[in-house]
């Protein structure tokens, strides 16, 4: 049987609401101060670009189930309808450009919100950051942020590139979204409100 | 008789450029200049061959001026001056002798660059081998037609044979399919100076062309000379345009580009020999004359661009541009490539219209001939625009240059604007296919294509040429100008260290037609057998060697050099005594 | 006995370790040389159709490829030599997607040294991890080399697969990728798994739709062959070889009471590793079927101070094994023997003669992870 | 005159402002048949709309080429959408400036511009790609041509107008030649239009043929690239569907003309969905396979002209 009728039988799976988040992808909440944190995110209250998400402060934190965890602190209307990121992964474990990949999987579907891959920076609105600042990829991020045209955004993914997380150094961003790695949907609510929708 | 004067003039021009070379190039292309003048008063009398006239002066003219600022080498301006002083005598000749003449004192220069350059030697004694093979082909021809008509002058003839033996015998010169294995124009190019190629490439093809429609009108139409003729020719075409595709040498590509365009101009040739009706074979002639000014002009322009290129492989070469040589080499390929408007792109048309109106006339099994024929040559203008898109990106635009030369670019740039606007003018050539409509073409601008009264098509290259660039102006009002910023190349993050190759530009289609191409993958690279026949064809030029040992052992059995030297005491001879005559 | 690959100063075999380093693998050697006409192409290290960063140096005279170099861009400095309990989050984020093999290797290294032995539900949780693992993988991997051929519906439904294994591993282990979930001797498990049967259908159903189709299996057949009886995961499975962690490794035992029956097919080429992986989904999913998993504490004793082991697993991509000498709590040495670093090697001997557009098949074909490959233990 | 210049506005302006909606209508079916919500039928209308507002990035010392000849590519199409029916069954104001060959000729001007401005950037990524469609070239320029002189050969002019009312009669539409040449012609569609089993874009540069035209613009030549291609798309298709697949239906007249805009909307929907079931079902051929695919389009548009000449005998 051809594909075609194959995808039809399957019907549309795109979820309208957000189901299943993994526990330990949302913020924590908790009090105090924890010393034993690997990263230093709980020097100040919890620091979700720091946070690993490890479970070590548990059960003096534990996650509350909120999802949306990305701050954003430049919107470019523009992109409302039309949105092309360019992940580039400076130095990650893998699981962020997994979990970057999921977005546009039939239950989040990125592409109904207008937001969609691109092989080239050039094509770019957003360069999607995943994983710390290796010194290979320092080159290569340059000239990827060089490469795109403005207006543009940075998009840090994941606290490795956010702060460095266990490894090293993160890059600066516009956009960040916390996790280790963040879910799909905190994913797409950051994209969203990137944007200036939300 | 002034015209007479002219060709004196250009004997003592390539006296005079012995010692001063630059004056004789400057008063050459005066001297052409006053060739195009003799050309349209030619064709003003509705003598097709007056564009020959035309269009060998335009070469020259443009050719010479660029050797002005060109020529580096110390026997350059002499050859160069008689080779055009040779082409001269052919295109005013009035008899078969004087013709040939001309015809052999024009390949002197050829036959110079091979013989200097000794390293080739069996290349150059096939070339030697088949340009007399050749000769004797045309001789035999014109002996017979003036067996039959008993004069020497140009004349109505009463069978085709002489026209066979002369088709033949320029075939061979025009390296046409399949003597295009005997790569004598791709080699004779290739180690010619730009500009004498210039003038080889486009006005050697020009003259044989020239005697071959002049033999073409004066003799008895057939159906089946026509119809071979344009097999053979759509072939050339072909291969001549796929080696172009996958050849590397910066000449020989544009050598081979000319086999191709040879080939189609030999198809319609032989569609006007094979006369479907008087229309059509009207229009077909007229495509011919086309066709040749076509290729003609923007190949002038090409070899004259090489002369900006240091180096022969295209992947190693260097190359002096500039926004002119950019602009004008885009203008020279893009008519190359047999694309509106410009001169070669009408041709192109005219030439794939009148082989599907030839194929309508003759609604019979005959009609298979001129289907396949146009189909192949579309195949061969699909390889030709690869082919000049190879030549233009790794010469030009691919390519970052080491420097510029303003004023060889600008000579470029006017051939390459003058083959964009004669594409428009060239409707001149077709003045009985002229019309208009009520639909925005008025009467004057359409040209169109007919096999009897009514239209089978029609094209207006002047509304093309005007409305693409006030589209391009409305749409650039419409949008705006963008807004620029200069960035590197995205090569994935890194710097490009390896720029991407011409070699590899063509190694596709070494692959994908391993077959024809008889590639071969090496584990260091890959070779092609390009001359398929090249076996064959040595084979056959040492047995016709050994043969005319037998009569003129005197000669061949010596050393090449002193062919030569015979060759041009020999022609020396013949012109005076023509120019007394 | 087989060889499996220099872990540090030792050379790997399926039964022991030796000192020094491992003879080379006749399979594997290519003539270096650079053609005449060529010229390097450089691919990567960021580029659309890399899902990591990695340069890949192509000796090309125009799409053929005459030479492969892969070049790892991204290099990561691990501090793995400090308490355990911090090495091990290191350990975890080496590679994500082989986290649970990754973790589970070295906490078995450790184990090993310190001669913990951690109690069987254990062990079955971690055949779980490694199991579930291997899914998502296998299915990441058929969805790129799907997507390679522009075959949209098949790779939206593998996505849609991967997002449920991803589901299913959140809801028992409480982390999409087996972070903070294993530990010495211990386990975090939240809940039974459930909803299997669903994806077990699905996937059988899109399985065989995309071996069906002709066009697509045309594109992997005779692509990348490699044949090497000393190969590992599914490289060696597909050239027939019945090379496997599970079969020889630390969990073995446990695998065959589980009636674990290894996967291969005849080929060697993409289309073949396509083929093992694709039944490796399923035998996986026959797996875990058999298995009932509770939620239990435990609380594990050492035997020594001090020791050194190794734990060797079958990751998604083949062999993975750990040497970890360890001193009390301290790490003091760590070798990693990664399967990637094989892959890596196979496919540049596999990648050559063929042409530029049989790249992303190839490539893809292997699953290979940068992460793992570029680190250094410090 | 009049009624023929508004004629040729509607034209023009149907092909040009809605040939982005057909990609996107495809666009979201195929979304929603691969399980998704999908995009917008509008988000080709919004991807040019945002790139039109974005930067340029000028690869170092790319020059004029690099920046205006898309605007000329466009300009190229805009022409060709004066000269053949896309929209209008009869001529209109300036269709006698190409014939059906012209025609053919133009596209292969506007494909002849798109390489060169792309080999300007100067990237290995494009010459890549460039490589790719160079060698393709010569099947599809001559199946392009063989396949408008099946028109030609039927009618005895190479005009598609006449063409598309002979059709109109069954015993022509159902003529060997013409199932043929429209067989051809759909087949080269599929090529020209980048569609499967012969090309699709993805994210993988290794695999890019056509796409690679296209990959070091930015802004707003892109926009106009990208528009560009739709209106390639549009014309193309459009030529199958009157001249070829779907000869019906068509209005005459200046309100007639409005009229055709929304018949070729519901054409168009018939050609998407048998594009559809194509995208949906079939993978990417091997490169070199791409060159059978063609040579069985120039074998089968051949043939369709022998049919026609010979058929009389």
């Amino acid at each position: 049987m051809s594909w075609f009728l194959k995808g039809i039988r399957k019907g549309i799976k795109t979820e309208k609401e957000v189901k299943e988040i993994a526990p330990w992808a949302t913020s924590l909440i908790g009090n105090g101060k924890f010393d034993d944190c690997p990263t230093k995110a709980l020097d100040n209250g919890w620091n979700s670009g720091k946070c690993i998400f490890c479970r070590k402060c548990y059960p003096n934190y534990s996650p509350s189930g909120d999802y949306r965890m990305g701050s954003v602190t430049r919107r470019v209307p523009l992109f409302k309808r039309s949105f092309y990121l360019y992940p580039i992964d400076t130095g990650s474990c893998g699981s962020c450009n997994v979990e970057l990949k999921l977005i546009s999987s039939p239950q989040y579907d990125m592409t109904r919100f207008g937001i969609f891959f691109t092989n080239t920076p050039r094509h770019a609105d957003a360069l999607v950051v995943m994983g710390v600042l290796t010194d290979g990829m320092e080159d290569a991020f340059r000239r990827a942020f060089d490469a795109m045209p403005n207006p543009k955004l940075v998009i840090a993914l994941g606290s490795c590139a956010i702060s460095g997380g266990l490894f090293g150094k993160g890059v600066k961003a516009d956009v960040i979204i916390p996790g280790c790695p963040p879910s799909p949907p905190t994913i797409i609510d950051a994209i969203l409100r990137a944007r200036g929708e939300k | 008789m002034i015209i007479e004067y002219l060709i004196i003039f250009t004997l003592v021009l390539a006296l005079i450029s012995v010692k001063w070379k630059r004056i004789a190039y400057a008063l050459l292309s005066l001297d052409s200049l006053f060739f195009i003048w003799f050309g349209i008063n030619q064709f003003s009398l509705l003598n097709y061959l007056g564009v020959f006239s035309i269009v060998g002066g335009f070469v020259w003219f443009f050719s010479s001026l660029f050797s002005i600022f060109y020529d580096h080498e110390k026997w350059l301006a002499p050859s160069f001056i008689t080779s055009i002083l040779g082409m001269q005598i052919a295109l005013i000749s009035s008899t078969y002798l004087q013709f040939l003449a001309g015809y052999e004192i024009m390949t002197i220069p050829a036959y110079f660059a091979i013989g200097v350059n000794r390293l080739m030697k069996s290349p150059a004694f096939t070339f030697m081998a088949f340009g007399e093979f050749s000769t004797v082909l045309v001789l035999v021809g014109f002996l017979d037609a003036y067996l039959q008509t008993g004069s020497l002058y140009f004349q109505h003839v009463f069978t085709y044979l002489p026209l066979v033996l002369v088709s033949f015998g320029f075939m061979i010169k025009m390296g046409i399919f399949p003597f295009l294995v005997t790569e004598w124009l791709p080699i004779a190019h290739g180690s010619a100076p730009s500009n004498l190629s210039a003038i080889l490439s486009a006005s050697m093809t020009l003259i044989a062309v020239y005697g071959l429609t002049r033999m073409a009108i004066l003799s008895p139409s057939d159906i089946f000379l026509g119809l071979l003729l344009m097999a053979i020719g759509a072939f050339s075409t072909l291969f001549g345009s796929l080696y172009s595709y996958v050849n590397e040498h910066v000449k020989g590509l544009l050598a081979f580009s000319t086999v191709e365009n040879d080939g189609a101009i030999l198809a319609s040739i032989g569609l006007y020999i094979s006369y479907p009706n008087h229309v059509l074979s009207l229009f077909a002639l007229a495509t011919v004359t086309l066709f040749v000014s076509a290729h003609s002009l923007a190949k002038t322009g090409l070899f004259l661009s090489t002369g900006l290129i240091q180096g022969e492989s295209i992947s190693s070469s260097n190359t002096l541009k500039d926004t002119f040589s950019v602009v004008g080499v885009v203008l020279l390929t893009s008519s190359m490539s047999g694309l509106l408007p410009t001169l070669g792109g009408v041709a192109t048309w005219a030439l794939l219209e009148s082989l599907f109106m030839d194929a309508f006339v003759l609604h019979s099994v005959l009609s298979i001939i001129p289907i396949l024929v146009g189909t192949i040559i579309a195949m061969g203008e699909g390889f030709a625009t690869a082919a000049m898109i190879k030549y233009v990106s790794f010469t030009q635009i691919f390519k970052t240059s080491y420097g510029k030369d303003i004023r060889k670019s600008a000579i470029v740039l006017t051939v390459g604007v003058l083959v964009l606007i004669a594409g428009s003018l060239s409707i001149f050539l077709f003045p009985s296919f002229i019309s208009g409509t009520n639909l925005g073409v008025p009467p004057g601008f359409l040209l169109s294509s007919r096999f009897s009264s009514s239209a089978f098509g029609g094209i207006a290259p002047f509304f093309i040429l005007f409305l693409i660039p006030f589209f391009s102006l409305l749409l650039i009002l419409v949008f705006g100008k963008p807004k620029t910023r200069t960035a590197e190349v995205w090569n994935n993050g890194r710097e490009i260290k390896d720029k991407y190759t011409s070699f590899a530009y063509s190694n596709n289609i070494r692959l994908m037609l391993r077959k024809l191409l008889r590639t071969k993958v090496l584990i260091n690279g890959v070779e092609i057998a390009e001359d398929i026949f090249w076996i064959a064809m040595l084979k056959i030029s040492r047995s016709y060697i050994k043969f005319s040992k037998l009569i003129a052992t005197a000669y061949m059995n010596s050393d090449l050099r002193i062919y030569m030297v015979y060759m041009i005491i020999a022609f020396i001879v013949v012109v005076l005594l023509v120019v007394v005559i | 006995m087989r060889m499996i690959g220099q872990l540090g100063e030792f050379c790997l075999y399926s039964d022991r370790i030796e000192k020094g380093i491992c003879p080379e693998r006749e399979t594997l050697k290519k003539e270096n040389y650079r053609s005449i006409q060529g010229f390097t192409f450089a691919y990567g290290p960021s580029a659309g159709g890399l899902l990591e960063s990695v340069g890949i140096d192509l000796d090309t005279f125009g799409e053929y490829i005459s030479d492969v170099k892969v070049i790892p861009y991204k290099i990561r400095k691990v501090r793995v030599k400090s308490i355990i309990d911090n090495s091990i989050l290191y350990v975890e984020r080496i590679n994500g997607s082989f986290s649970a093999s990754h973790t589970i290797s070295f906490i078995t290294a450790i184990e090993e040294g310190l001669g913990i032995e951690p109690p069987y539900e254990v062990k079955i949780g971690r055949i779980v991890e490694m199991e579930l693992e291997r899914i998502r993988n296998h299915l990441i991997v058929m969805q790129r080399v799907v997507e390679a051929a522009g075959f949209s519906v098949p790779s939206f439904q593998l996505l849609y697969l991967i997002e449920k294994v991803n589901r299913v591993i959140a809801k028992s282990f409480g982390h999409r990728y087996f972070y903070g979930v294993n530990g010495l001797g211990s386990l975090r498990f939240y809940e039974e798994i459930k909803s299997l049967e669903e994806i077990k259908k699905e996937y059988k159903e899109i399985y065989r739709g995309i071996i069906d189709n002709r066009i697509f299996i045309d594109r992997l057949q005779s692509n990348g062959v490699i044949v090497d009886k000393e190969g590992i995961g599914p490289v060696a499975r597909s050239a027939s070889f019945k090379n496997d962690a599970r079969n020889d490794g630390n969990y073995a035992e446990i695998y065959k009471e589980l009636g674990f029956s290894t996967v291969t097919y005849d080929e060697g080429d993409a289309f073949g590793r396509f083929i093992v992986r694709g039944e490796e989904v399923e035998e996986s999913l026959r797996i875990l079927s058999s298995i009932n998993l509770h939620s239990v504490e435990y609380e594990s004793k050492k035997r020594n101070n001090e020791g050194e082991g190794i734990g060797r697993v079958e990751s998604p991509s083949g062999d993975l094994a750990y040497y970890v000498k360890v001193n009390e709590n301290i790490i003091k040495e760590v070798y990693l023997f990664a399967p990637s670093s094989y892959n890596i090697l196979a496919f540049s001997s596999s990648m050559v003669k063929n042409i530029f557009t049989d790249f992303p098949f190839n490539w893809e074909s292997f699953g290979i992870w940068l992460s793992e490959v570029g680190v250094i233990f410090e | 005159m009049i009624s023929q210049i508004v004629e040729a506005i509607v034209q023009v302006l149907g092909s040009f402002l809605l040939a982005p909606l057909y990609v996107g209508i495809l666009d979201k079916l195929k979304g929603m048949v691969s399980s998704r919500k999908a995009q917008s039928v509008f988000q080709p209308y919004y991807d040019i709309f945002k790139l039109l507002r974005k930067e340029t990035i000028l690869p170092n010392s790319s020059g004029l080429i690099f920046l205006y000849t898309p605007y000329f590519v466009l300009a190229t199409y805009i022409l060709i959408s004066f000269v053949i029916p896309v929209v209008y069954p009869e001529p209109v104001f300036f269709t006698p400036v190409v014939d059906f060959l012209g025609g053919a000729l133009l596209f292969s001007l506007a494909a002849f511009l798109k390489t060169i401005e792309a080999m300007e950037s100067k990237s290995n990524l494009v010459a890549l790609g460039v490589s790719r469609v160079m060698s393709f070239n010569f099947l599809g320029e001559a199946t392009l041509i063989t396949v408008f002189f099946a028109v030609a050969l039927s009618t005895g002019t190479n005009n598609p107008y006449v063409e598309s009312h002979f059709v109109l009669n069954p015993s022509n539409y159902l003529a060997l030649d013409h199932v043929l040449a429209s067989v051809s012609f759909f087949m080269l569609w599929l090529f020209e239009t980048g569609k499967l089993p012969v090309e699709s874009s993805g994210l993988n540069e290794l695999g890019m043929i056509d796409d690679s035209l296209t990959y070091e613009y930015s802004g707003k030549p892109l926009a106009i690239l990208k528009w560009g291609s739709y209106l390639k798309a549009y014309l193309l298709g459009s030529v199958l569907l009157n001249v070829f697949f779907l000869p019906w239906g068509l209005f005459t007249g200046v309100l007639g003309s409005i009229i055709d805009v929304g018949v070729m909307f519901l054409k168009w929907l018939l050609l998407i969905s048998i594009v559809l079931i194509l995208e949906t079902s079939l993978a990417k051929f091997r490169l070199f396979k791409v060159q059978d695919f063609l040579a069985v389009a120039l074998v089968l548009s051949v043939i369709s002209l022998f049919f026609s000449v010979v058929g009389y005998v």
